[in-house]
């Protein structure tokens, strides 16, 4: 049994000995490798869809529609969803700006710094009304994605 | 003249799409790079290639002096600017003319008029070319750039007077949200081009944005190739872009080609340009407003190519070593529909957040209408510092249901995994009624973001191949671990038929 | 009437181009497959997929029966045919008919009878049609033959009744190389036909071979689509095809297209057809004699398709299902220059030689103006039992010349590797005085073969690639041992800049 | 140092340790991977080659034409032109008639039997005047590439 986590939702995969695969139970799905990262997936003849993997991460290309899931270690999950978690960057970038300071409350949707990649501005704003526990970083640092920024309760 | 070797001081999909030019007429090609476009496919695809220094632009695609250089070193006797970065700097192309490089493009003194707002609409004005109302105010304090957005009326644009594609821009409805916005638009202005100077122009609400594709040569030969309806954009950055325009009539067409036509000739005008209409409300005789004139090829010159069957670039090259036009304006006609979409490396669901990362699997469609221009390959790592085009779907059937139709099976057959790309936003774009009816104005995307985030649930077939493919946990790895047999994940389940 | 599932009796580029099509407009495709094509293009592009028989084609592509059990299986609707295996059988169409499956082609007594050469010259001399001078002698032995040789005067062609393709085809040049040839044409139109009936026609010396796209609906519209230059071919196959001809004048592709609407309309055709006629020497009076009518899409239609800007598959699904055409006469235009080049799996310099083998490399060549259908892949192994078209290149653009150039440049950018191609040989025919002149008759390659085969020196940058490729032995693996870093080549030698 | 064998002409490469080859010693020619496949050959900027291996053949395509090398195993090397040598199939064909037998007198371009493939009758022809030493084949016969159809002497 595999878990596998989209947004805050987790599914439970069941690889069967006949190559199909069960979702929550649910009845077994035919999959069928037929290319370098193409699947054909589904009964009767299926559709084709595409999947790629990098780390614990897998990404399925199916009708247009993009899927990310991760493949969860049975051992060392993580919570479903995690409430007032560090704000984090999204995407290697320049810090241009930082409009808050420790202590500091703000509105859910007030900017709290101002990122720059691909030449544009990226506005981070509020998740919610709260105060500012810690500021992470400083105008001018090169961050990387999944970097903390700001700490917020 | 004849052109022997030209320079692409560019990168991505215009410069392979150069390069690819070039090589069709004999003409040898130079790519130059960055630090982080080593291996890139522009670079692969050219005859030779220059480093032209580190990844931050200003110090390698923006850099005059580098690309001068490499121009010298590879012997090249042309240089092609491609579209953005140094293509609209009139001290670039007089760098090329006295460095002794043919600029493939317009005279410098024409650049720097038409990028200038204020010169190109007094310009415009006395060519009798429609104009919306603005000002470019003397005194470029924030106080002063407020002070116009007063006279001219609210809601207004504040805008880069050096600027393009959506940089440097902020709308602005009322004096309160002044003066942040006008700080943001500055800091943009100096990142993205080295100059904060701002304009200022009343805003046409949910205007269409329509452009005529303008070509001059030496001999005094000045066509246009009819209209391109780039109204679907968001943050300004154009995403679909068509030809004909659902909005336009025979009779308008023409006016605004006649219109396009007398702005070129006004500007002294040669080599491939584009003039931007505002086009408000529908009908015969809705009002169009002349916006800007780009001084370069567009990224969205393929539609134009799909329905007149002209190849720009080509033309380009002749002009540039002073050949005359190719073609009469009344051997001009579109023929069909043409749509071009833009896939981004973005995440729509996320502010259209540009994304960065390797491209674990990316596979183009084919077929008998679809073109795509693109400057990466499967394996290849998006690099954070530029714009995040990834490639350019360009369709053309007979009607425009039909390209509507080939569009979504080609964008249903673009797998592109590793980063997000706005595919999925795109491909409900197409399945919009009020798209599908050709009623799309600049305020689309913004009108309809919510239908258009979409926000599936993920479904158990897509979950099911995502289980398949974890079988083997592993690194960075590209196509999912799914071999095409002999893998011990076809032999384990007996699958491969 | 509307189709929903459509079955497609064919392989290769051309399923794929159908079930493209197909998909387009929401139509579902049902692919076939033999054991020879499990896992091919065409299978893993299709909706469903269903297999018909072992690898001879008599026992899957050619079988009727499997098809029509494939096809109620599959629940299809229609049926498309493609080119070549079952598309001008006339049992097959009629046999879909009976069974309820739309035939996506012309009735099934319009194939019987312009699939008879006798049937169709007579419809065709009833029609004011011209006509070669030649006969279908009733007494069919071999005798038979020779002798109606002799009455129709050397030389002489001695065609399979059944044929097409070049196949069961003979030139005979005088009464003793009568028997042999004779024997030979025999026992090739019962292998790829099932029918040892032969004809015999005047042989026209060097002529072009011009033929005329036609299209008919239900409704008694008759359009044609002006014509394709095929005369470039080898052992009767083209190789070759482009529009405009360069030998037609205006006049003259008026009148011809006159005489293939005529042809159309004596026939009752419905749907897409070709009638091939042969031009004889040059100029507004060349004469032109109808040679057969091809009652199904052509392997060359995308050339067509180029300069008309027109879907013919599309067109073709739209009159099946009972629509009208969809263009009016007076409102079709050729417009630039198309160039199609057949990419086959032979070795010219072997007589020809078909081969067969794994595509260790196989690259596609990409950009405006080029169009690749294909229905293999890198990877792929190319079977020995089917013809040996991998891929068609179709090119257009402004002018002939610069479609030949364009046709160049793809060619040196279409590496396929692991099996032997033409296309050296396709870029000589492209850079050959006579063809760039456009003075092509259908003995241009026996004229100029010495030349075409060229035979050039390993130049010794290519034995150095070589050299490097073979650093590490072993076994078939593709793409030569070179992966882009890490590789142990690669790190050793401190390359990848 | 590698042989390399085109046709009947062998070439001698020396592949260097700064990643260069010479050939028949040659100048050093430069090369540099650029993808899977892909190589750059040559001085300056070099030319666009690709290159696929199959056993010991070395597939190149440069400029348009496409060169079949073959890398000889030093300790084993063919003759470079076999005399007289068995007339083979050259691909997997169908005998449809074979047209002499052993001990037959023939003369070049003579027909010695009819192989069909793909639906095309493929001639095989005497490449020289001489005689029939051994028919290895029959009609119907199913034959692999490289399988011995007729020796001559």
């Amino acid at each position: 049994m595999l878990i596998l986590r989209a947004g805050d939702r987790d599914y439970k995969a069941t690889v069967h000995t006949d190559g199909t695969v069960s979702i929550d139970d649910g009845s077994p799905i035919p999959l069928r490798a037929t290319g370098a990262g193409l699947v054909r997936v589904g009964s009767g003849s299926g559709q084709q869809a595409w999947v790629a993997a990098s780390g614990s991460t897998r990404w399925v290309f199916l009708n247009g529609e993009v899927f990310e899931l991760d493949a969860q270690d049975a051992r060392r999950r993580r919570p479903a969803a995690t409430a007032h978690a560090a704000l984090v960057a999204p995407m290697p970038a320049t810090v241009v700006r930082v409009d808050v300071a420790p202590g500091a409350t703000v509105r859910k949707g007030d900017t709290l710094l101002i990122l720059e990649a691909m030449k544009m501005e990226l506005p981070i704003r509020a998740p919610a009304d709260g105060v500012v526990r810690a500021v992470l970083c400083r105008a001018r640092d090169l961050v990387k994605p999944g970097v903390p920024l700001v700490e917020m309760e | 003249m004849t052109l022997r070797r030209v320079l692409v001081a560019n990168r991505g999909e215009i410069a392979l799409r150069i390069i690819r030019a070039c090589r069709e007429r004999g003409i040898e090609s130079v790519a130059v790079y960055s630090d982080a476009d080593v291996g890139a496919a522009h670079v692969t695809a050219a005859d030779a290639s220059v480093r032209i220094g580190p990844a931050p632009p200003r110090d390698s695609y923006l850099s005059i002096p580098a690309i001068l250089e490499a121009a010298r070193g590879s012997g090249a006797d042309a240089v092609h600017p491609g579209y953005g970065f140094l293509s609209e700097n009139a001290a670039f192309a007089r760098a090329c003319e006295a460095a002794g490089f043919i600029f493939i493009g317009p005279p410098a003194d024409v650049i720097e008029r038409m990028g200038s707002k204020i010169a190109a609409r007094a310009l415009m004005i006395a060519a009798g070319v429609p104009v919306v109302p603005g000002r470019t105010p003397e005194d470029q304090t924030d106080a002063g750039i407020a002070a116009a957005a007063n006279e001219v009326g609210y809601p207004v644009l504040v805008k880069a007077s050096a600027g393009g594609g959506g940089k440097g821009m902020r709308t602005v409805r009322g004096a309160s949200d002044a003066p942040a916005l006008i700080a943001a638009a500055r800091r943009e202005a100096v990142a993205a081009f080295g100059d904060g100077t701002l304009y200022v122009e009343r805003l046409i609400e949910r205007p269409r944005h329509v452009e005529i594709q303008i070509f001059c040569d030496a001999f005094g030969h000045v066509v246009h190739l009819f209209e391109r309806e780039c109204s679907v954009q968001r943050r300004h950055q154009k995403v679909i872009e068509e030809s004909p325009s659902p909005a336009l009539t025979a009779d308008l067409r023409a006016r605004m080609g006649d219109a396009a036509v007398a702005a070129a000739r006004a500007a002294g005008y040669r080599n491939a340009g584009t003039v931007e209409f505002l086009l408000h409300g529908d009908g015969e005789s809705a009002p169009f407003y002349f916006l800007e004139m780009n001084t370069r090829l567009q990224v969205e010159h393929p539609v134009t190519e799909a329905v007149t069957g002209v190849d720009l670039v080509q033309a380009q090259l002749t002009v540039a070593a002073g050949g005359a036009l190719p073609w009469r304006q009344n051997e001009l006609r579109q023929r069909g529909h043409a749509i071009e979409l833009r896939i981004y490396a973005e995440d729509p669901g996320a502010g259209f957040l540009p994304q960065a990362g390797p491209l674990l699997l990316y596979r183009e469609p084919r077929g008998p209408g679809v073109r795509v221009d693109s400057g990466v390959r499967e394996g290849d790592r998006i690099p954070i510092e530029y714009d995040p085009l990834l490639a350019k779907l360009t369709v053309l059937a007979e009607t425009r249901p039909q390209a509507i139709d080939r569009a979504s099976a080609a964008l249903r057959d673009f797998p592109v995994l590793g980063i997000r790309t706005n595919i999925p936003f795109l491909l409900r774009i197409l399945a919009h009624p009020a798209f599908q009816a050709g009623h799309v104005d600049t305020g689309f995307i913004d009108a309809h973001l919510s239908t258009l985030l979409g926000g599936a649930e993920v479904p158990q077939e897509a979950v099911a191949v995502a289980a398949a493919a974890a079988g083997d946990a592993g690194a960075e790895r590209g196509p999912g671990g799914l071999s095409r047999s002999p893998s011990p994940w076809t032999a384990l389940s007996g699958w491969g038929r």
